[in-house]
C-alpha cells in the first residue's frame, strides 16, 4: 500500500471539560476516499477542523507527507495542500462567484501579493476559474453575488472553491446537505471524478447512506469522539454496533 | 467719497464653544470703531468696511480666510484671532501679503516670539503679563512659600515659569509645581502632593491655580479644605461667568486682565454705559480687548502720513492710546501692546450673580518686566 | 463597462481635471487653498477607504499617520532650515515611524476583534496627540509651528520672469512659487491616488475585499490574513504619512488641529461615507464634497439667511453660525438615504438599470 | 491556580489588590485614604456615566457616539433646574434643598428618557447590526446635539449651584473626603444594583442579547423587540442623563464640551470592563478611578497616559475585557 | 374550516419577485408536507406566513383570520412556531435561555421538558452550554426542540433532517408523528424518505407557483408526477 498522504496520531481536543475528540489515530491514503460517519456531535466536524487548522488540538498531532502541520496556520496548510469545504457555507457573500473562485485559484498559484498588476491581466488565471465554473456548472450565475444564490447553487460553490485550490488532501463536510435532487447528483458527480483522479485523497462526511454506499472506499466510524470503527463499508455498516449508535431503524431497514 | 478702508475680522465663530470669546472680541471691536470714530464709521472720509471671517478653529482654514481676507476682498488689516495655534498659523500670511494683523484676542507669547514677524501687532496681553501681575498681587516676600498647580503644556508650564521668576525675585519660594493632564477633572492626587508639600512650611502658605478652560480645579481644592493646614488659595481673574465659582473665597487675592469696575476712565465708562444700554450685561474681558484693538486701529489711520502699509507700522511703532484698561503702548521691538492689570480682591455680594474682584490697586505697566519677543527694528 | 461606474469615473475625473487647471480657472487664493486641500484630502480619504472600505478594519489613527508625516518635514524645516535636504530628511523619517508605528500597532492588535482594535488604534492616536503637545520644545506644542520651505515655494519666488524681471503671467496667472506649491502637491496627490486605484484593481485588492467579506475563509484557501492587514495597515499609513508631508508643506504650518485632532479623524469618515465606501473613486466624490461643505455651506446659509430676513424663524435656523448644525443634519441623511455613499448609490443604481 | 484565583472572584480582586500596593507605594496612611476613596468615587461617576454605554454597546451591540451628548445635556438640564430653584438651595431649610436636588436629577432624567425615544426611533433604528453606520450617523447626531447645546446655552461656561448638605468635606485624621463624593457613591451603588437586578432576575437581558443576534428569531418567539430596544435604550439614555448631572455636580463650572469629554475614558471603561456586562463595566470604572488617583500621586508625569496604556495592557492581557458577559 | 389557507400569496424580495400568487390549504392535525426543488420558494413561504416577508397581495388566513399585517411577535402569540432554515439559534446563548426564551411564561412544563430530554439528550448533556458551540445537527435539535417544548397550534418547520444522523431521523420522525396528533406541521424536506413517511398532504412549489396539491398517498403512488416535479428517480432505487 501506498505512504499515507495524511495521518493523525492521538488526536485530542478538549473544550472545557468537554472531550469532542479523544485520541484518534488514523492514516489516510492517496486514491482514497473515506467516509466519516457518526452521531451528531461525535466530532467529525472538529476533527476536520483541527486538520485544516480551524482548531488547535489539546494533544496529538497532523501529519501531511510526514511533514508535522499541528499547529501551523490555516493558511499555510491550505499551501501544504489540504483543502476543506465547510459544513455550513461560508463563502465571501458579496463578491461574484467568479470571484470567489479566483480567489481560491489565485491563493493556489500565489498571485495574492502582487499589487500592481490589475487583475483583468491575469488571463491564465481567470481561464483556471472558469474551468472549475464549467465543472460545478455554476456559468450562469458566474457574475450573481454569492449572498443571492438559490441553497443549491451555493453548496455547488463551496464545492467549486475547494476544487479550485487544487489541494492534495480534500474534505469535505456534508457537501450535500439541504440539496436537493435535481443538484445533488453534479456534486456527486464531482467528487467521483477526483477520486477517479487516484493521486488526491478524499475525506467526506455525510449521513445520506446512499451517498456513503455510492461512493466510499473506506469508512471510518466517530462517537463521542473516539475512533470506534474503521474498514470496509459492507463491513462497518453491517456491524452492531454502529447500527444501535448510528442508524438506528434506517440501518435496521437497509 | 474715499474709497472703503477694508478691515477683516478674522476670528473662531463656529465649531468651538470658545466661539462667544470670539463674538464678545467683535462685538468690542464694533463698539470701538463707533467710538473712535463718533459714531461716523470714517477715518479721514474713508467709510471703513468690516469683512467677517469664521477660522472655525481651524489653523488650515484660518489661513486660508485670512489669505483670502488679504488677496481677495482686500483686506487693509486684519484682527484676530481667538485660539493661540490658529493665530500661530496666520503670522506667515501677514508676511507673505505685507499687510498688518492685529492679534486680538489670542494670548500666548510666542505670537510676539522670534517666529513672528513686523507686520504682527499684538493688542491683548499675554501670559507673561498675567503670570507676572500675579505674582506682585501676592506681594511676594521671604516669608512666602507657594506651590503651583497648571496643566501639563507648554501653557501652563510657560505660565508657572514666568510666575516663578517674578516671585524669586523677591525671595519667595516655590516649593512644588504640579502638573496635571489638559482635560484633568479629578485635582485629589495633586493637591494631596501639595498639602504635603506646603503643612509643615513656616509663614504664608499659598497654592497657586492657573489653569484655562473648564474643570474648576479651584473648587476641587477647595472642597479638600486646604484651610486646615492654613493654606490659602490664588488664582487670577477670570471672565464673568467662571467668576460665579468665586464667591466659595471671598477674600481672595489676584490679578485680573479686565473687570468693568476695575478702570475708571472715559473709554471704560462709555464701553460700560454701552454695553449695558444694548446687551444689558457689563462688558467682559474680550469685549475691552476688542475695542482696545480698533481704537489703536483708527488712531494708527488717522495719524499714518498715508495708508501704505509701511506708514502704518512706523506710526503704530510705539504709539500710545487711549483704551477701556487706560493707556497702551505698542512696544517697538515686538509691537506687543504693553498694558496695566488689575490686583483684585474678591468680594461677595448675593445680589451679584459673580463674585466681584474688586481693585485693591492698578498694576502699572512699568512694574513688569515683560521680556521682549523679538526685535522687528533690525 | 457598467454605466454607474462610468458615471462616477467621470464624476471623479472632472474633478481631477477641475483641480489640474485650478490655478487658472479659478483665480482667487481662498480657491487655491480649497483646491490643495482637496488634493491632500483626496489621498487621505483614498488611503483610509483602502482599510475601511476594502479591507474592512476600522481604524481611528489614521490622522495619526498623516499627522506623523506632517510633523517629520514641519521639524526637520524648522529645526534644519529651509531646503530640499530637510524636506526629503523629513518626508523619509515621517515614513520610517510611520511604517514601524503601523507594523507594530498591525501585529499587536490586528488579531483582536475589530471593535477592540478600533479602540486601541484610538488610544494610540490619543497618546500621539498628547505627546505632540507635551514635546513642546520639538512640535511647538498646542500652538504648533510656522516654518520656512525651500525657495521655490515662496510666494515671492519668480518662476518664469520677463524681459522687466517681472513674473509672467499666463492668463493672468502669476508664474510664482505658489503656483509651483500647488502643483507639487497636485502631483504627489495624482500619483498616491493612482498608485492606490492599481492597488485596489491587483490581485491584492481582491484579497483584501476577501478579508472583508470572510476573514476566515480567506485564511483557509490560503491567504495568511495577518501578514495581508498588516500590510495594507502600513500601505495605508505610509500613504497618509505622504499626504501629510505633502500638506505640511503647503500650509508652512503644522499643529494639533491640523493634522492630528480627533475632528480631522471624524472629517475622514465623513468623506468616506459621504463618497462611498470600497469605491476609490468615490473618494474623490467624498473629499471634494465634505472640504466645499466646510468652505462654502457657511457662505450659502448667509446668502439664504439673507434671502430669508423677513420670515420668521427661518433666519434663526439659518444663521451662519450654526452651519454646523446643518451638516450634520445632512450628514445623517446621507448616512440614512444613500448608506452607499454617493458614489455607491450611482454605481448600484445604474448597474442596475444597465443590468435590467 | 488560576481556577481557584476564577472562582475566589478572579478579576474582581483587582481594585484590591490595586489599593494594597499603592498603600506600599505610597507609605503616607491619610494620603492612601484620601486617594482611594476619590478614586472609587471618581470611578463611580464614571460607571454612571457608562453604565448607560455599556447597556447600549455591551447588550445591543450599538456604538453610540451620542452618549457623550446625553451628558452633556444631562448635566446642563439639571444645572439650569438647579439654578432656577436656586431660591429653594438658598432658603436654609434641607427639605426644600433635597427637594431641590431630586427635581434636578429627575429633570435630566426625565429628559433622557425622552431623548433616548427620539433617537432610538430617528437616527439608531435603521442601522442596528452596522457598526460602521451606527458610528457614523451617531457621529452625526452629535455635532447636531453639540451645535443645539451650543444655541440653547451658549458656549460660556454655566455655574452649577450645589445644595449646601453636598458641600464641604469629612475630615478624618489627615485625610479628607468631600461629601459629594460620597454622595455619588451611593447614587453609583444603587444604580448598580438596580441594572443588576434587571439584567439578572429578569428575562430582558437575554431577550435583547438575543435580540441583538438574530431580531426575527425573536420576534418569531413572540417578542416585540423594536419595543425592547427602545426601551433599553432610554434606559441608556437616561443613565447617561443622570450621569452628567452627577457629573455637573461634581464639576460646579461646565462647557458643552464636558461630554466629549469623557467620552474616551467612558469607552475605555466599558472596554476594559468587557462587554455586555455591567459588573464588568463597574470594575473597569473603579480600576480607572483608582489608577488615575494613585498614578497622579505616584507619578505625575504618567498620569496623561495611563488610561490608554492601562487599556492596551488589559486588552493585550485578556483580549475581551476584563469580566465579559459568557459567551 | 382549514387551520392555515394561503391565497394567492406574492412576494417582492427587493427588486426580485419570488412567489407569484401561491395558494393552498392546511387542515387542523397531521403533517402538511411543502416540497419543491432548491430555490422554488418553499422558505419564502414560510417566512410569509410568519410575517417576516410581507405578502402582497392575497392573504393569510389563520383559523380564518387575515394575519398576512401582523407583526411576526403577534403571529407567534396565536400559537405559531417557526423552525427557521438556518435554525435561528442564539449562539451567545446557553442552550438553556435559548429554550427559556421559546416559553412564554419563563418556565418549563416538566413533562415536555422530558419530552425533549428523551428525544434529543443531547441537549440535556450540553444544557448550560453556549448553544453556539453545538455542532451543526446539535443545532437543529435545538431548534426543533424550541418549537415544541410549549403546545402550539401550528409549527413552520424548515428542513428539520438536515445534517441529522439517521438515528435521529428516525426519533425526529417519531416525534412529528407524535406531535402531529395534537399539533399541525407544515414541513418543508428535501429528504423524500422522511416526507413520505409522515404527510397527509401535500404541496409542490416550482419556481414560486404551486404546481401539484393533493394527499401524500396520491403522490407517492404517482412517480412520473414526482419525477417531473422533483428529479426524484435520480435516488428513488437507494431510497426503497
Ligand atoms: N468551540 C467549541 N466549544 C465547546 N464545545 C464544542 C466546540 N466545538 C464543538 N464542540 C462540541 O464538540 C462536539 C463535537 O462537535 P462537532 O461539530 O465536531 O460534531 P459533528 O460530528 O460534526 O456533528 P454534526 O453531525 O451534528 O455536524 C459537540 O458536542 C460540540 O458541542
Ligand atoms: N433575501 C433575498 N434576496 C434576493 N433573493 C432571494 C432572497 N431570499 C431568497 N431569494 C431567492 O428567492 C428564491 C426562492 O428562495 P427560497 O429560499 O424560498 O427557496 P427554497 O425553496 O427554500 O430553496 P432551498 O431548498 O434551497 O432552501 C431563490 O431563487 C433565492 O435566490
Ligand atoms: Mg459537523
Ligand atoms: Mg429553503
Amino acid at each position: 500500500m501506498s505512504q499515507p498522504s495524511l495521518s493523525t496520531s492521538g488526536l485530542t481536543i478538549r473544550f472545557g471539560g468537554h472531550t469532542a475528540v479523544n485520541d484518534v489515530t488514523v492514516d489516510f491514503r492517496p486514491g482514497e476516499l473515506t467516509v466519516i460517519v457518526g452521531p451528531n456531535g461525535a466530532g467529525k466536524t472538529t476533527f476536520f477542523n483541527m486538520i485544516s487548522g480551524q482548531l488547535l488540538p489539546t494533544a496529538g498531532t497532523v501529519l501531511k507527507d510526514g511533514i508535522d502541520i499541528t499547529r501551523m496556520a490555516p493558511s499555510a496548510r491550505a499551501k501544504h495542500g489540504i483543502g476543506r469545504a465547510f459544513q455550513l457555507t461560508n463563502l465571501f457573500p458579496r463578491l461574484s462567484v467568479l470571484e470567489n473562485i479566483r480567489l481560491a485559484v489565485q491563493a493556489q498559484s500565489g498571485d495574492g501579493w502582487r499589487f500592481f498588476t490589475r487583475v483583468g491581466r491575469l488571463t491564465e488565471l481567470t481561464a483556471r476559474a472558469e474551468r472549475y465554473l464549467e465543472a460545478t456548472r455554476l456559468e450562469a450565475v458566474a457574475h450573481r453575488e454569492a449572498a443571492l444564490l438559490p441553497h443549491g447553487d451555493q453548496r455547488k460553490l463551496e464545492v467549486a472553491l475547494l476544487m479550485a485550490m487544487e489541494p492534495d488532501i480534500y474534505m469535505f463536510d456534508e457537501p450535500t446537505a439541504g440539496m436537493s435532487l435535481d443538484h445533488a447528483p453534479d456534486v456527486l458527480e464531482l467528487i467521483a471524478g477526483i477520486k477517479a483522479d487516484r493521486s488526491k485523497t478524499v475525506l467526506l462526511v455525510e449521513h445520506k447512506m446512499d451517498v456513503v454506499r455510492a461512493l466510499a472506499d473506506r469508512i471510518i466510524v466517530l462517537h463521542n469522539g473516539e475512533l470506534l470503527a474503521d474498514g470496509p463499508p459492507a463491513e462497518v455498516m453491517a456491524s452492531q454496533i454502529v447500527r444501535d449508535v448510528y442508524l438506528g431503524h434506517a440501518g435496521a431497514a437497509a | 467719497q474715499e474709497d472703503p478702508i477694508k478691515i477683516a475680522l478674522v476670528h473662531g465663530t463656529s465649531g468651538s464653544s470658545f466661539a462667544v470669546y470670539s463674538q464678545q472680541s467683535e462685538t468690542g471691536f464694533q463698539l470701538g470703531l463707533e467710538y473712535a470714530t463718533k459714531g461716523t464709521m470714517k477715518v479721514k472720509g474713508h467709510p471703513i468696511e468690516l469683512i467677517f471671517k469664521d477660522t472655525q478653529f481651524k489653523p488650515d482654514v484660518a489661513r486660508a480666510v485670512l489669505a483670502e481676507a488679504y488677496g481677495d476682498d482686500g483686506a487693509l488689516i486684519a484682527v484676530g484671532g481667538t485660539s493661540s495655534g490658529v493665530t500661530l498659523g496666520l503670522l506667515p500670511i501677514a508676511e507673505e501679503y505685507e499687510r498688518i494683523l492685529m492679534v486680538e484676542p489670542a494670548v500666548a507669547d510666542s505670537l510676539t516670539g522670534k517666529d513672528s514677524n513686523r507686520y504682527v501687532f499684538k493688542t491683548s496681553r499675554n501670559s507673561s503679563m498675567d503670570s507676572q501681575a500675579q505674582a506682585l498681587a501676592l506681594s511676594p516676600d521671604e516669608n512666602l512659600y507657594v506651590a503651583t498647580l497648571a496643566q501639563d503644556y507648554a501653557f501652563g508650564r510657560d505660565g508657572i515659569a514666568a510666575f516663578k521668576t517674578a516671585l524669586e525675585a523677591k525671595g519667595a519660594k516655590v516649593v512644588t509645581e504640579e502638573y496635571v493632564p489638559q482635560d484633568a477633572t479629578d485635582f485629589t492626587a495633586a493637591t494631596e502632593r501639595m498639602f504635603n508639600a506646603l503643612k509643615d512650611k513656616p509663614g504664608r502658605k499659598v497654592i497657586y491655580i492657573y489653569f484655562a478652560g473648564g474643570g474648576d480645579p479651584m473648587g476641587k481644592v477647595l472642597a479638600m479644605e486646604p484651610a486646615r493646614f492654613g493654606i490659602e488659595l490664588s488664582t487670577g481673574g477670570n471672565i464673568l461667568p467662571a467668576l460665579a465659582t468665586y464667591k466659595r473665597v471671598p477674600g481672595m487675592e489676584g490679578a485680573i486682565y479686565y473687570y468693568y469696575e476695575g478702570y475708571d476712565n472715559a473709554v471704560n465708562a462709555w464701553l460700560v454705559e454701552e454695553h449695558m444700554k444694548r446687551f444689558s450685561s457689563p462688558p467682559d474681558f474680550f469685549t475691552a480687548g476688542g475695542m482696545a484693538a480698533a481704537l489703536a486701529i483708527v488712531k494708527a489711520l488717522e495719524e499714518s502720513p498715508s495708508l501704505e502699509t509701511d506708514d502704518l507700522i512706523k506710526t503704530m511703532e510705539g504709539m500710545t492710546w487711549d483704551t477701556p484698561k487706560g493707556e497702551m503702548t505698542f512696544r517697538p521691538e515686538d509691537h506687543q501692546a504693553l498694558q496695566s492689570m488689575i490686583h483684585f480682591k474678591i468680594k461677595v455680594d448675593d445680589a451679584v450673580e459673580w463674585a466681584i474682584p474688586e481693585k485693591v490697586r492698578i498694576i502699572e505697566a512699568s512694574e513688569m518686566d515683560i521680556p521682549v519677543g523679538r526685535n522687528n527694528q533690525n | 463597462m457598467k454605466k454607474g461606474t462610468l458615471t462616477v469615473k467621470a464624476a471623479a475625473l472632472v474633478i481631477w481635471a477641475l483641480l489640474l487647471f485650478a490655478p487658472f480657472l479659478f483665480q482667487d487664493v481662498r480657491q487655491i487653498e480649497v483646491a490643495a486641500r482637496i488634493a491632500v484630502f483626496i489621498v487621505l480619504v483614498a488611503s483610509y477607504d483602502l482599510l475601511i472600505g476594502y479591507t474592512g478594519i476600522v481604524s481611528f489613527a489614521h490622522t495619526m499617520f498623516f499627522g506623523v508625516g506632517a510633523y517629520g518635514v514641519a521639524i526637520a524645516l524648522k529645526h534644519m532650515g529651509a531646503g530640499w535636504g530637510p524636506v526629503l530628511l523629513g518626508t523619509a523619517g515621517g515614513v520610517v515611524v510611520t511604517a514601524l508605528l503601523a507594523v507594530a500597532i498591525g501585529l499587536l492588535s490586528l488579531r483582536v476583534k475589530a471593535i477592540f482594535f478600533a479602540m486601541i488604534t484610538l488610544a494610540a492616536a490619543s497618546v500621539v496627540l498628547v505627546l505632540a503637545s507635551q514635546l513642546s520644545g520639538i512640535t511647538g506644542g498646542e500652538d504648533g509651528m510656522t516654518y520656512k520651505v525651500p525657495e521655490l515655494f515662496k510666494p515671492a519666488t519668480k518662476l518664469f520672469t520677463d524681459e522687466a524681471g517681472k513674473v509672467v503671467r499666463l492668463w493672468g496667472v502669476q508664474m510664482n512659487g505658489k503656483l509651483a506649491a500647488y502643483y507639487f502637491v497636485f502631483v504627489i496627490a495624482a500619483v498616491l491616488f493612482w498608485a492606490m486605484l492599481r492597488i485596489v484593481g491587483s490581485p491584492l485588492g481582491t484579497v483584501l475585499k476577501a478579508i472583508r467579506e470572510n476573514e476566515g475563509r480567506a485564511e483557509g484557501i490560503g491567504y495568511r490574513v495577518v501578514a495581508y492587514r498588516t500590510a495594507v495597515f502600513v500601505i495605508a499609513a505610509v500613504t497618509a504619512a505622504l499626504a501629510g508631508s505633502a500638506y505640511a508643506l503647503w500650509l508652512k504650518y503644522t499643529g494639533p488641529e491640523t493634522v492630528l485632532s480627533f475632528g480631522i479623524m471624524i472629517d475622514i469618515l465623513l468623506m468616506v461615507v459621504i463618497g462611498g465606501m470600497g469605491t476609490m473613486w468615490g473618494a474623490v466624490i467624498g473629499a471634494t464634497a465634505l472640504v466645499m461643505a466646510q468652505y462654502y455651506l457657511r457662505d450659502l446659509m448667509e446668502v439664504a439667511a439673507g434671502a430669508t430676513a423677513e420670515l420668521p424663524l427661518l433666519p434663526e435656523l439659518l444663521n451662519p453660525e450654526r452651519w454646523l448644525l446643518w451638516l450634520g443634519i445632512i450628514f445623517i441623511l446621507l448616512v440614512y438615504f444613500f448608506p452607499a455613499g454617493i458614489a455607491g448609490t450611482i454605481i448600484d443604481k445604474g448597474d442596475r438599470k444597465a443590468g435590467a | 491556580m488560576s481556577a481557584v484565583v476564577a472562582r475566589a472572584g478572579g478579576v474582581f480582586w483587582l481594585p484590591v489588590v490595586l489599593a494594597v500596593i499603592a498603600f506600599v507605594l505610597i507609605g503616607v496612611p491619610s494620603s492612601w485614604l484620601t486617594l482611594t476613596v476619590a478614586g472609587l468615587s471618581m470611578g463611580l461617576m464614571i460607571f454612571l456615566m457608562a453604565s448607560g454605554l455599556s447597556l447600549v454597546f455591551g447588550l445591543m451591540d450599538v456604538l453610540n457616539f451620542g452618549h457623550s451628548a446625553f451628558v452633556s445635556f444631562g448635566a446642563f438640564v439639571s444645572a439650569s433646574t438647579l439654578a432656577a430653584l436656586s431660591g429653594w438651595l438658598t432658603s436654609g431649610s434641607l427639605t426644600l434643598e433635597v427637594l431641590a436636588l431630586a427635581l434636578a436629577l429627575g429633570a435630566a432624567v426625565a429628559f433622557g428618557l425622552g431623548a433616548g425615544w427620539a433617537f432610538e426611533r430617528v437616527i439608531v433604528k435603521p442601522v442596528y447590526a452596522d457598526h460602521l453606520r451606527q458610528i457614523l450617523i451617531t457621529m452625526g447626531a452629535l455635532i447636531v446635539a453639540d451645535e443645539v447645546i451650543l444655541a440653547t446655552w451658549g458656549g460660556v461656561p454655566l455655574a452649577v449651584p450645589r445644595p449646601s448638605f453636598l458641600e464641604g468635606a469629612v475630615i478624618i485624621g489627615d485625610s479628607s473626603i468631600e461629601v459629594y463624593r460620597l454622595f455619588a457613591v451611593a447614587v453609583g451603588v444603587v444604580v448598580y444594583l438596580g441594572l443588576y437586578l434587571m439584567l439578572n432576575r429578569t428575562r430582558m437581558g437575554l431577550l435583547i442579547r438575543a435580540g441583538v443576534e438574530n431580531r426575527e428569531m425573536v420576534e418569531a418567539l413572540g417578542f416585540r423587540v423594536d419595543r425592547l430596544f427602545v426601551l433599553v435604550f432610554m434606559l441608556g439614555s437616561a443613565l447617561a442623563g443622570l450621569g452628567g448631572a452627577m457629573w455637573a455636580g461634581y464639576q460646579t463650572l461646565i462647557t458643552p464640551d464636558l461630554g466629549a469629554e469623557i467620552l474616551v475614558i467612558v469607552f475605555i471603561v466599558v472596554i476594559i470592563g468587557g462587554l455586555g456586562s455591567i459588573q464588568g463595566t463597574l470594575l473597569g470604572a473603579i480600576i480607572v478611578g483608582l489608577m488615575q488617583n494613585y498614578v497622579g500621586f505616584l507619578a505625575p508625569k504618567l498620569s496623561l497616559a495611563s488610561n490608554m496604556i492601562l487599556m492596551m495592557a488589559i486588552l493585550l492581557w485578556r483580549p475581551n475585557g476584563l469580566a465579559p458577559a459568557a459567551k | 374550516m382549514s387551520l392555515l389557507s394561503i391565497k394567492d400569496m406574492s412576494v417582492d424580495i427587493g427588486q426580485y419577485s419570488i412567489l407569484h400568487g401561491v395558494s393552498f390549504e392546511v387542515q387542523e392535525g397531521g403533517v402538511f408536507v411543502l416540497l419543491g426543488r432548491n430555490g422554488a420558494g418553499k422558505t419564502t413561504t414560510l417566512r410569509a406566513v410568519m410575517g417576516l416577508w410581507k405578502p402582497s397581495p392575497g392573504s393569510v388566513r389563520f383559523r380564518g383570520e387575515d394575519i398576512s399585517g401582523l407583526h411576526t411577535s403577534d403571529i407567534a402569540r396565536r400559537g405559531i412556531a417557526f423552525v427557521p432554515e438556518n435554525m435561528g439559534i442564539f449562539g451567545g446563548l446557553t442552550v438553556a435561555e435559548n429554550m427559556v426564551l421559546a416559553t412564554a411564561s419563563g418556565k418549563f412544563d416538566a413533562s415536555r421538558l422530558e419530552r425533549v430530554y428523551t428525544l434529543f439528550p443531547a441537549l440535556k448533556k450540553f444544557w448550560d452550554k453556549p448553544a453556539g458551540a453545538l455542532s451543526g445537527g446539535q443545532k437543529q435539535m435545538l431548534s426543533v426542540a424550541r418549537a415544541i417544548i410549549e403546545p402550539r397550534a401550528l409549527i413552520l418547520i424548515d428542513e428539520p433532517t438536515k445534517g441529522l444522523a439517521p438515528a435521529i431521523v428516525d426519533a425526529m420522525g417519531e416525534a412529528f408523528r407524535e406531535i402531529s396528533a395534537s399539533t399541525t406541521i407544515l414541513l418543508v424536506e428535501q429528504n423524500y424518505a422522511f416526507a413520505r413517511s409522515l404527510g397527509r398532504d401535500v404541496a409542490v412549489i416550482d419556481d414560486g407557483r404551486i404546481v401539484h396539491t393533493g394527499t401524500m398517498a396520491a403522490f407517492d403512488a404517482d412517480k412520473d408526477l414526482q419525477d417531473r416535479l422533483l428529479s426524484l428517480s435520480a435516488f428513488q432505487e437507494d431510497h426503497e
